[in-house]
C-alpha cells in the first residue's frame, strides 16, 4: 500500500514536471494553449512581447555579467581610483532610441488588437436575426453564473454552451446589489468585468465582448473548457468556476431546441417524492427546473437546475455524483463559504436527501 | 537677510516702499473690480435665456479660469518673484487635477 | 538640553523618543515601526504561501484568507515599505544636503505618529472582530458589501496614516527646497535626495486622491451616502479611478527612492561617479511625471472602451524608456569601476537584473489586449513582487546595511549580511519566477485555494518553498542586528572608506545639530571632491556660531492619539453608546493640541558656541 | 538671519516679512506645497461631482434646487473677503498692525456671513426638497464637495480668529508675520475653489 502510494506520487510528480517543462499548463485552462481566435490574438501578443522582453533581458544580462566579472576589485588594486566618467551622449542616445523602437514594434499590434477585440457591433445591429450571431447574456451572481440565450428565451447555469467556429457575443451583467465579478475563459480569451449595476434590460453599464471557439482544438481540450471568476468577490471567489461546452453549430441548434421544449419530469417514485420535496422545502422559490424561466432576471436568485443531471459539477466545484449532491444539500456552507443558499431552507433528513438527489439527478434536457 | 532694502537711508527707502505698496494695492482693487465684473457676467449669462445653451458652459468656465488667474497672480502674489517653486507645484497640482477631471467627464462609464 | 549622550533610564529614553523632533531619531522610530510591520506583513505572506502550498488546503478558511491577503498587501505597502523608505530619507537626506535639520521638525514628528497610530489602528482589527477583507485595493462594490468592521478599520487607519505620509512628503519637499547648504545646487544633489524630492512630490499629488477615495467609501459605509450605490445613481467605477489615480503613482513613490539608494551605493563601491548624472535626474522627473498619466492600466478589463485602453497602454509603455535609461546608466557606472562586493553592493547589483525582469513584465501587462489575459492572475502577482521585492525591498536591505553605521555608529556583521543576501535572493526568485507561469496557466489571484487536476499543484508548492528561504534570510538579519548591537564595534565617520556624499563627512551617529559649521559644497559628490583635492573634510561655509535648535514636543503624539481615539468612535458609532462621545473626545484632544501648538510660542533654543568648542575638545576622541 | 527678538520699526521691517526668517520661508514654501495638494483634493471631489451631477435618482435635480440670488450673494461675500484680506497684507507690509488686524476682522466677518448663507442653503434643500446627502448620488456628491469647501471656510475662520486674538496684544513680529501671510494665502485659495464651485456646481447646474 505504502509503496503503491509513493510510486503513484512519483508518477504524478513526473507528470507535473513534464508539464512544467512543457510550460503550457492544461489545455482546458491555460492561456498558453489558446483554442480560439481571441486567445490566439492575445497569445500572439504575448509571444511577441515576450520575444522583445527576452531581447531586453539578454542585452542587460550580457552587459551585467561582463561588468560584474570584469571590473571586480582584485588583489593589489586597493588604491586604484578609476576614471570618473561623466557620461556619454552617444551611448545615452542609443539606449533611449532603441527602447522606443522596440516599443513601437509592440504598440502597433497592441492598439490594433485592442480595437478588434472591442468590435461588438453585431450585438447592437437592429436587423440581427438570432441565427446570425449568438448573443449570450452572462449574469454573475455571488458564486454562480447564469447564461441566458435571450433570443430563444433559454436560461442555463454553471455550464455555458456555445457553437464553435463562429463569433459568440456576450453581454456581461451583475445586479446592483451584487458585487463585481469578472468573466474569464483562459484558453478562449481574456476576461471582462461584470460591473455592478450593469443591467441588460435597462441597457445600462453593460460590458460586451466576443469570443470564438475553435472546433478542432475544442476536441483536443476535452469535453469542457474551464471558466473562472477573476475579480475578488468574497470568500468563495476561488470557487466561482464554470464550465464551457463548445459544440458544432448543428449540435448547438439541436441543443437549443431541446432546451426550448424541455419539461422537468420525474420518472421513478423516489424522484417524484423528490419533486414534491423540492416544492415543499421551498427550493422552487429560487431554483427553476425548466430552461424557459419566465421570471425577470433579478428574480432568478439561484442556478437554473434544468440540466443539472447532465452537469459535470455540483455548484461549480464539486464532483458530479450523488454523494456530492447530498453533501451540498446537507451543508452548502462547508463547500462554498458565504454562498447564498446556506440557511434558506429547512434541515433535510437522510430520506429527504435521497429523494432530492434522485430527483435532481434526473433533471436532464438532452435526449441521449 | 532681514534687510532686503539696499538703500543706505532707511527713511527714503521706506517712503519708496510705501508708495510701491500703495500702487500695488491700487492694482489689487482694480483686479477685484474685474473679478466682480467677470462674476456678474457669468451669472447673467446663465440667467439669460437668449444665449445658446451650448455656449454657456465653456463660456462661464473660461470666465472662472480668468478670474482664478487674477486671484493667483495678484491676490496671492504669484506674479512676484520668489514664487517659482510655488508656481511649479501649484501647476503640477493643476495638471493632475485637469487629468482627473478630464477622465471623470469622459471615460467614467455610463 | 540633551546634547551629551549620557546614560539615561528607560523612562527618559522613552520620553525622549516620544517627544523628539530630531530627524535622526525620527528615522530610528520609522525604522523600528516599519521593520515591525515588515515582519507582520511577511508573516502574513508566509500564511498565504502555506495555504496555497497544496490544492484544497484548509490551513486557513476562505474568509480569513481574504483578511490575510488584504492585510499583507496593505501592511507591506503602507506600513512597511513606505515607512522604511522614510526612515532612510530622514536619516540621510538632511545630511546629504548639508542641513542642520528638516524644514518642519515638529511636523516631521507629527507625520511619524500619525502613520504609527494609523498602522496600529489598522492592525487592531485582527483582535476586534476581523480584519478588512476586500483586497488592498478595497474596490467599492465588495468593500461596501463586506460585513463587520474590517473595511472600516482599513478606511480609517489608512486615512490617518495617509495624513502622516502627506505631511512627511511636504516636509521633505520644503527641506530640499530651502535647507540646502551653500553650493548645493539642484544639480549637485545626490540621487537619493533627488528621488526623495520627486517621490515626495508624487506623495503630495497622489495622496489627496486616496484621501477622497477613502472618504467617499467611508461615507457610503458609515453614513449611508450613495457615491457607489447604483440604486441611487452612484457608480463604483469612480472609486476604481480614484484609487488608481493614487495607486499607480504610489508604486513610483516606492521605487524612485529605491532607485536613489542604488544610485548612491553603486558609485561608492565601484569608486566611480554616477554615469550620466543629469540624465538620471531627468529620467527620475520624467518617470514621476508620466506616473500620473497611466493609472487606467489597472482597469483595462473594467470596460472603459478601446480608445481609453489604447491611450493608457501606450502611455504606460512610455515609462520603459526613462527607466531603461536608468538601468543602462547604472551598468555603465560600474563599467570601468573598481567593484568591491560589500553586502550593500551585492543587493545593488542583484537588483539590476531582478528589477529588469519585473519591469519588462510590466510592459507586457501594459499591452492592453494581452492584459485581458494577465489581469488579476498570478502573472500580475509575479510582476509586482519582482519590481517591489526586487526593487524596493532589495533597496531597503541595501540602504539599511549601508547607512546602518551612520545611524547607529556600528557596522552590521558582513558575513551574516551576505548569508541573508544569498538566502533572500534565492528565495525571491524561487517564489516569484514560477508565479508568472501560474498566471499564464490560468490561476487567478486572490484565491484562497485551488483544485487539484488543473496543473497548478507543483508550481505553487515551489513558490511556497521559496517564501521560507526569504523568511530564513530575514531571521538571520534580525540575529545580526541583535548581535551587532551587543558586540559591534564603533566606527568612524566614513566606515565604508569610499563615501562620496556629505553624510559621510560627519560623525557616526551624527551630533544632533548634524554639522557644527554648515559645509561649503563644491561639486557633485561633495565629500569625494574634497577627498580628491586632498582635504581631510568639508570646508565650512560659515564661522562657528550658536546653533539654533527646535524644542522637542509631545504634542504630535497627542494629536495623533486624538485621531486614533476619534477613529474608534467613528467606527463604533452605531454599535455603542459611548462611541459618539468618543468621537468628540478624540477631536477635542487633537484640536486642543493644535490650539496649544498655535498659541504657545516656540522659539527653540540655542547651542552656544562655547559649548560646541568644549565638546570638540573634551567629548570626542 | 534676522533675529526674531530684534526691535522692529517701520524702517527696519523687511519688504517681505513672511520670508524674512528661515522659519518663515519654510512656512511659506510648505504652505504653497500644501495648496498644490489641496488642488488635487478638490479636483477629485469636483471630478466625482461632475460624474454624478445627473444622478439624482428621481429626487431633486440641480435645476430644481439652485437659485441665482442666493449663490450670487454668497459669492459676493467671499470674493469681497478675499479683497479685505489683501488689504490686511498691505498693512502688514507697511507695518501697520492695527489696520491689519482690522481688515482681518472684516475678512472673518464676511466669511462668517458666507458660512451662514451656506448653512441656510443646505437647510433649505433638506427641508424643502428632501435633498440630503443620502437621498441620491447627486446629493452625496454635492454636499461632500460644497461641504468640504464649507469646512475649509470654517477652519479658516477659526484659524484667523485665533491669530487675531492671540496676537492682539503683541503686535507684529517676524515670528507671526508668516502666520498671517499663510493664513491669507489659505483664504485666497478657499476663494479660488469657490470660483469653481459657483461656476461648475451652481451655474452649470442651472444650465443643465
Ligand atoms: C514598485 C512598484 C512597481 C513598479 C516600479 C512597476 C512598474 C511598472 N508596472 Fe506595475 N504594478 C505594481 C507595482 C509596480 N509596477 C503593482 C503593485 C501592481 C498591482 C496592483 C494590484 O492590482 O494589486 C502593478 C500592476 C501593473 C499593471 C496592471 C496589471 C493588471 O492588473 O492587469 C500594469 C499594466 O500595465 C503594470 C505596468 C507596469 C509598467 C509598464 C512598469 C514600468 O515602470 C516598468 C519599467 C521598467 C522596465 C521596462 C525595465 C527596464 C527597462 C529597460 C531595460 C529598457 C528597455 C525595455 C523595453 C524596451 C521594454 N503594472
Ligand atoms: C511592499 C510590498 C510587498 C512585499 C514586500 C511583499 C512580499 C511578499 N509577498 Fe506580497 N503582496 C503585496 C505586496 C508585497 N508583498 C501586495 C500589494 C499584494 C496584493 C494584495 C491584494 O491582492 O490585495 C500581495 C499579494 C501577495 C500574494 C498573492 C495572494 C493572492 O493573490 O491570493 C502572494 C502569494 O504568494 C504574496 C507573497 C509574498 C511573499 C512570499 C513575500 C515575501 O517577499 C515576504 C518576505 C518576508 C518575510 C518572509 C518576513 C519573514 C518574517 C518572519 C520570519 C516573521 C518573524 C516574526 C517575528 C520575529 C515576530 N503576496
Ligand atoms: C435562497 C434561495 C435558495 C434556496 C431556497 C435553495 N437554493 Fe439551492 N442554490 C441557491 C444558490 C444561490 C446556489 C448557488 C450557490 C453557489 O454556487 O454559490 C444554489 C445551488 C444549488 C445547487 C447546485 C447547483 C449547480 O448548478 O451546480 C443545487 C443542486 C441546489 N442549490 C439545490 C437546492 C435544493 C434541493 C434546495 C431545497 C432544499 C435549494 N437548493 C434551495 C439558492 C437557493
Ligand atoms: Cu466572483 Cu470572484
Ligand atoms: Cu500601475
Amino acid at each position: 500500500m505504502r509503496k503503491r502510494l509513493t510510486k503513484w506520487r512519483l508518477l504524478s510528480l513526473f507528470a507535473a514536471l513534464t508539464l512544467v517543462l512543457a510550460g503550457c499548463g492544461e489545455p482546458f485552462l491555460s492561456t498558453l494553449q489558446p483554442a480560439g481566435e481571441v486567445a490566439d490574438m492575445q497569445y500572439d501578443l504575448m509571444v511577441l512581447s515576450t520575444l522583445i522582453m527576452v531581447v531586453v533581458i539578454a542585452v542587460v544580462t550580457v552587459i551585467f555579467i561582463y561588468v560584474v566579472v570584469k571590473f571586480r576589485r582584485r588583489k593589489g588594486e586597493e588604491n586604484n581610483i578609476p576614471v570618473q566618467v561623466e557620461g556619454n551622449h552617444k551611448l545615452e542616445i542609443i539606449w533611449t532610441v532603441i527602447p522606443i523602437l522596440l516599443l513601437l514594434v509592440l504598440t502597433v499590434p497592441v492598439v490594433s488588437a485592442t480595437f478588434k477585440l472591442a468590435d461588438v457591433d453585431a450585438i447592437e445591429d437592429k436587423n440581427r436575426k438570432p441565427e446570425d450571431a449568438i448573443v449570450v447574456n452572462v449574469r454573475a451572481n455571488l458564486y454562480w453564473w447564469e447564461f441566458e440565450y435571450a433570443d430563444y428565451g433559454v436560461v442555463t447555469s454553471q455550464e455555458l454552451v456555445v457553437p464553435t467556429d463562429e463569433k459568440v457575443y456576450f453581454n456581461l451583467e451583475s445586479n446592483q446589489d451584487e458585487v463585481k465579478h469578472s468573466f474569464w475563459i483562459p484558453s478562449i480569451g481574456g476576461k471582462m468585468d461584470t460591473n455592478v449595476d450593469s443591467n441588460i434590460e435597462k441597457g445600462t453599464n453593460v460590458n460586451q465582448m466576443w469570443l470564438k471557439f475553435d472546433s478542432k482544438r475544442a476536441d483536443q481540450a476535452g469535453e469542457y473548457f474551464y471558466g473562472k471568476c477573476a475579480e475578488l468577490c468574497g470568500p468563495s471567489h476561488a470557487l466561482m468556476d464554470f464550465k464551457v461546452k463548445a459544440i458544432s453549430r448543428d449540435e448547438f441548434d439541436q441543443w437549443i431546441s431541446e432546451m426550448e421544449n424541455s419539461k422537468a419530469v420525474a420518472t421513478t417514485d423516489l424522484a417524484k417524492q423528490g419533486e414534491q420535496l423540492f416544492e415543499e422545502k421551498g427550493c422552487i422559490s429560487c431554483h427553476a427546473v425548466t430552461p424557459m424561466d419566465e421570471r425577470p432576471a433579478a428574480a432568478r436568485t439561484a442556478p437554473n437546475l434544468a440540466t443539472f443531471g447532465e452537469r459535470s459539477t455540483v455548484a461549480g466545484v464539486l464532483k458530479h455524483n450523488e454523494e456530492s449532491i447530498r453533501n451540498w444539500l446537507k451543508d452548502p456552507e462547508a463547500y462554498k463559504p458565504a454562498n447564498k443558499m446556506t440557511g434558506t431552507y429547512p434541515k433535510l433528513n437522510d430520506e429527504e436527501l435521497d429523494a432530492l438527489t434522485e430527483y435532481l439527478m434526473g433533471l436532464k434536457v438532452t435526449s441521449n | 537677510m532681514a534687510n532686503n532694502h539696499n538703500s543706505t537711508n532707511p527713511k527714503v527707502d521706506l517712503v519708496y516702499r510705501r508708495k510701491k505698496n500703495a500702487e500695488e494695492m491700487k492694482h489689487q482693487v482694480i483686479t477685484f473690480g474685474m473679478m466682480i465684473f467677470l462674476t456678474i457676467v457669468a451669472f447673467i449669462a446663465v440667467g439669460y435665456d437668449g444665449i445658446g445653451e451650448w455656449f454657456k458652459v465653456p463660456f462661464i468656465i473660461t470666465l472662472a479660469v480668468i478670474q482664478v488667474i487674477f486671484q493667483l497672480y495678484y491676490f496671492m502674489h504669484m506674479s512676484h518673484k520668489g514664487h517659482e517653486m510655488s508656481a511649479l507645484f501649484l501647476f503640477s497640482g493643476v495638471f493632475v487635477a485637469a487629468l482627473t477631471v478630464l477622465a471623470f467627464t469622459t471615460i467614467i462609464w455610463w | 538640553m540633551s546634547t551629551l549622550t549620557q546614560k539615561k533610564g528607560v523612562g527618559a529614553v522613552l520620553w525622549d523618543y516620544l517627544t523628539t523632533v530630531d530627524h535622526k531619531k525620527i528615522a530610528i522610530l520609522y525604522l523600528i515601526a516599519g521593520g515591525f510591520f515588515f515582519l507582520v506583513g511577511g508573516l502574513e505572506a508566509l500564511l498565504i504561501r502555506i495555504q496555497l502550498a497544496i490544492p484544497n488546503n484548509d490551513f486557513v478558511s476562505a474568509g480569513v484568507y481574504n483578511e490575510i491577503l488584504t492585510m499583507h498587501g496593505t501592511t507591506m505597502i503602507f506600513l512597511a515599505a513606505m515607512p522604511l523608505l522614510f526612515a532612510l530619507m530622514n536619516a540621510v537626506v538632511p545630511l546629504q544636503i548639508g542641513a542642520r535639520d528638516v524644514a518642519f521638525p515638529f511636523l516631521n514628528s507629527l507625520g511619524f505618529w500619525l502613520f504609527f497610530f494609523g498602522g496600529v489602528f489598522l492592525n487592531l482589527s485582527w483582535f476586534l472582530g476581523g480584519a478588512p477583507d476586500a483586497g488592498w485595493t478595497s474596490y467599492a462594490s465588495l468593500a461596501i458589501q463586506s460585513e463587520g468592521h474590517g473595511v472600516d478599520f482599513y478606511l480609517l487607519g489608512l486615512q490617518v496614516s495617509g495624513l502622516g505620509t502627506l505631511i512627511a512628503g511636504i516636509n521633505f519637499l520644503a527641506t530640499i527646497i530651502n535647507m540646502r547648504a551653500p553650493g548645493m545646487t539642484y544639480m549637485r544633489m545626490p540621487l537619493f535626495t533627488w528621488t526623495t524630492f520627486v517621490a515626495s512630490a508624487l506623495i503630495l499629488f497622489a495622496f489627496p486622491a486616496l484621501t477622497v477615495g477613502l472618504a467617499l467609501l467611508m461615507f457610503d459605509r458609515l453614513f449611508g451616502t450613495a457615491f457607489f450605490d447604483a440604486g441611487l445613481g452612484g457608480n463604483t467605477v469612480i472609486y476604481e479611478h480614484l484609487f488608481w489615480i493614487f495607486g499607480h503613482p504610489e508604486v513610483y513613490i516606492l521605487v524612485l527612492p529605491a532607485f536613489g539608494i542604488f544610485s548612491d551605493i553603486l558609485p561608492v563601491f565601484s569608486r566611480k561617479r554616477l554615469f550620466g548624472y543629469s540624465s538620471m535626474v531627468f529620467a527620475t522627473v520624467l518617470i514621476g511625471f508620466l506616473g500620473f498619466m497611466v493609472w487606467a492600466h489597472h482597469m483595462f478589463t473594467t470596460g472603459l472602451g478601446p480608445i481609453a485602453n489604447a491611450i493608457f497602454a501606450v502611455a504606460t509603455m512610455a515609462i520603459a524608456v526613462p527607466t531603461g535609461i536608468k538601468i543602462f546608466n547604472w551598468l555603465f557606472t560600474i563599467w570601468g569601476g573598481s567593484i568591491k562586493f560589500t553586502s550593500p553592493m551585492l543587493w545593488s547589483v542583484a537588483f539590476i537584473p531582478s528589477f529588469v525582469m519585473g519591469g519588462v513584465t510590466g510592459v507586457m501587462l501594459a499591452a492592453a489586449a494581452a492584459d485581458y489575459q494577465y489581469h488579476d492572475t498570478y502573472f500580475v502577482v509575479a510582476h509586482f513582487h519582482y519590481v517591489i521585492v526586487g526593487g524596493v525591498v532589495f533597496s531597503l536591505f541595501a540602504g539599511t546595511v549601508y547607512w546602518w553605521p551612520k545611524m547607529f555608529g556600528k557596522m552590521l556583521n558582513e558575513f551574516l549580511n551576505k548569508v541573508t543576501f544569498v538566502l533572500f535572493f534565492i528565495g525571491f526568485h524561487l517564489t516569484f519566477f514560477i508565479q508568472h507561469f501560474l498566471g499564464l496557466w490560468g490561476m487567478p489571484r486572490r484565491i484562497f485555494t485551488f483544485l487539484p487536476g488543473q496543473g497548478l499543484d507543483m508550481a505553487n508548492f515551489v513558490s511556497t518553498v521559496g517564501a521560507f528561504f526569504m523568511a530564513a534570510a530575514t531571521i538571520i538579519l534580525l540575529i545580526n542586528i541583535i548581535y551587532t548591537s551587543i558586540k559591534g564595534e564603533k566606527v568612524g565617520d566614513d566606515p565604508w572608506g569610499d563615501g562620496r556624499t556629505l553624510e559621510w563627512a560627519v560623525a557616526s551617529p551624527p551630533a544632533e545639530y548634524n554639522f557644527k559649521q554648515t559645509p561649503l559644497v563644491r561639486g557633485l559628490d561633495a565629500l569625494w571632491v574634497e577627498k580628491m583635492a586632498g582635504n581631510k573634510g568639508m570646508t565650512p561655509a560659515e564661522p562657528l556660531g550658536d546653533i539654533h535648535m527646535p524644542n522637542g514636543s509631545i504634542l504630535p503624539f497627542i494629536m495623533s492619539l486624538g485621531l486614533f481615539v476619534a477613529s474608534f468612535g467613528l467606527l463604533y458609532r452605531e454599535d455603542y453608546g459611548w462611541a459618539f462621545p468618543l468621537i468628540i473626545v478624540g477631536f477635542i484632544i487633537t484640536f486642543g493640541a493644535m490650539f496649544f501648538r498655535s498659541i504657545i510660542d516656540d522659539h527653540g533654543y540655542h547651542i552656544h558656541k562655547e559649548d560646541l568648542l568644549k565638546e570638540e575638545k573634551g567629548g570626542k576622541a | 538671519m534676522a533675529n526674531v527678538e530684534d526691535k522692529l520699526t517701520a524702517e527696519n521691517f523687511p519688504a517681505s516679512p513672511e520670508k524674512a526668517t528661515l522659519e518663515g520661508k519654510n512656512k511659506f514654501t510648505g504652505f504653497w506645497l500644501f495648496l498644490g495638494g489641496e488642488t488635487v483634493l478638490f479636483a477629485s471631489l469636483f471630478a466625482t461631482f461632475l460624474a454624478l451631477r445627473e444622478s439624482s435618482a428621481g429626487g431633486a435635480t440641480t435645476q430644481e434646487l439652485f437659485d441665482i440670488p442666493l449663490t450670487f450673494a454668497a459669492t459676493m461675500l467671499l470674493l469681497t473677503s478675499s479683497l479685505t484680506s489683501v488689504y490686511a497684507m498691505y498693512h502688514m507690509k507697511n507695518f501697520n498692525f492695527g489696520k491689519m488686524q482690522l481688515w482681518m476682522i472684516i475678512t472673518v466677518l464676511l466669511g462668517l456671513g458666507f458660512l451662514i448663507l451656506e448653512i441656510y442653503e443646505f437647510n433649505h434643500y433638506v427641508h424643502h426638497f428632501e435633498f440630503t446627502i443620502t437621498s441620491s448620488a447627486l446629493g452625496s456628491a454635492f454636499y461632500t464637495l460644497v461641504g468640504t469647501h464649507g469646512m475649509h471656510v470654517a477652519f479658516g475662520l477659526l484659524w484667523i480668529t485665533t491669530l487675531i486674538v492671540r496676537n492682539a496684544r503683541r503686535g507684529l513680529s517676524l515670528y507671526n508675520a508668516p502666520k498671517y501671510y499663510v493664513a491669507s494665502l489659505y483664504w485666497h485659495f478657499i476663494d479660488v475653489v469657490w470660483v469653481f464651485i459657483f461656476t461648475i456646481v451652481y451655474l452649470m447646474g442651472m444650465v443643465g
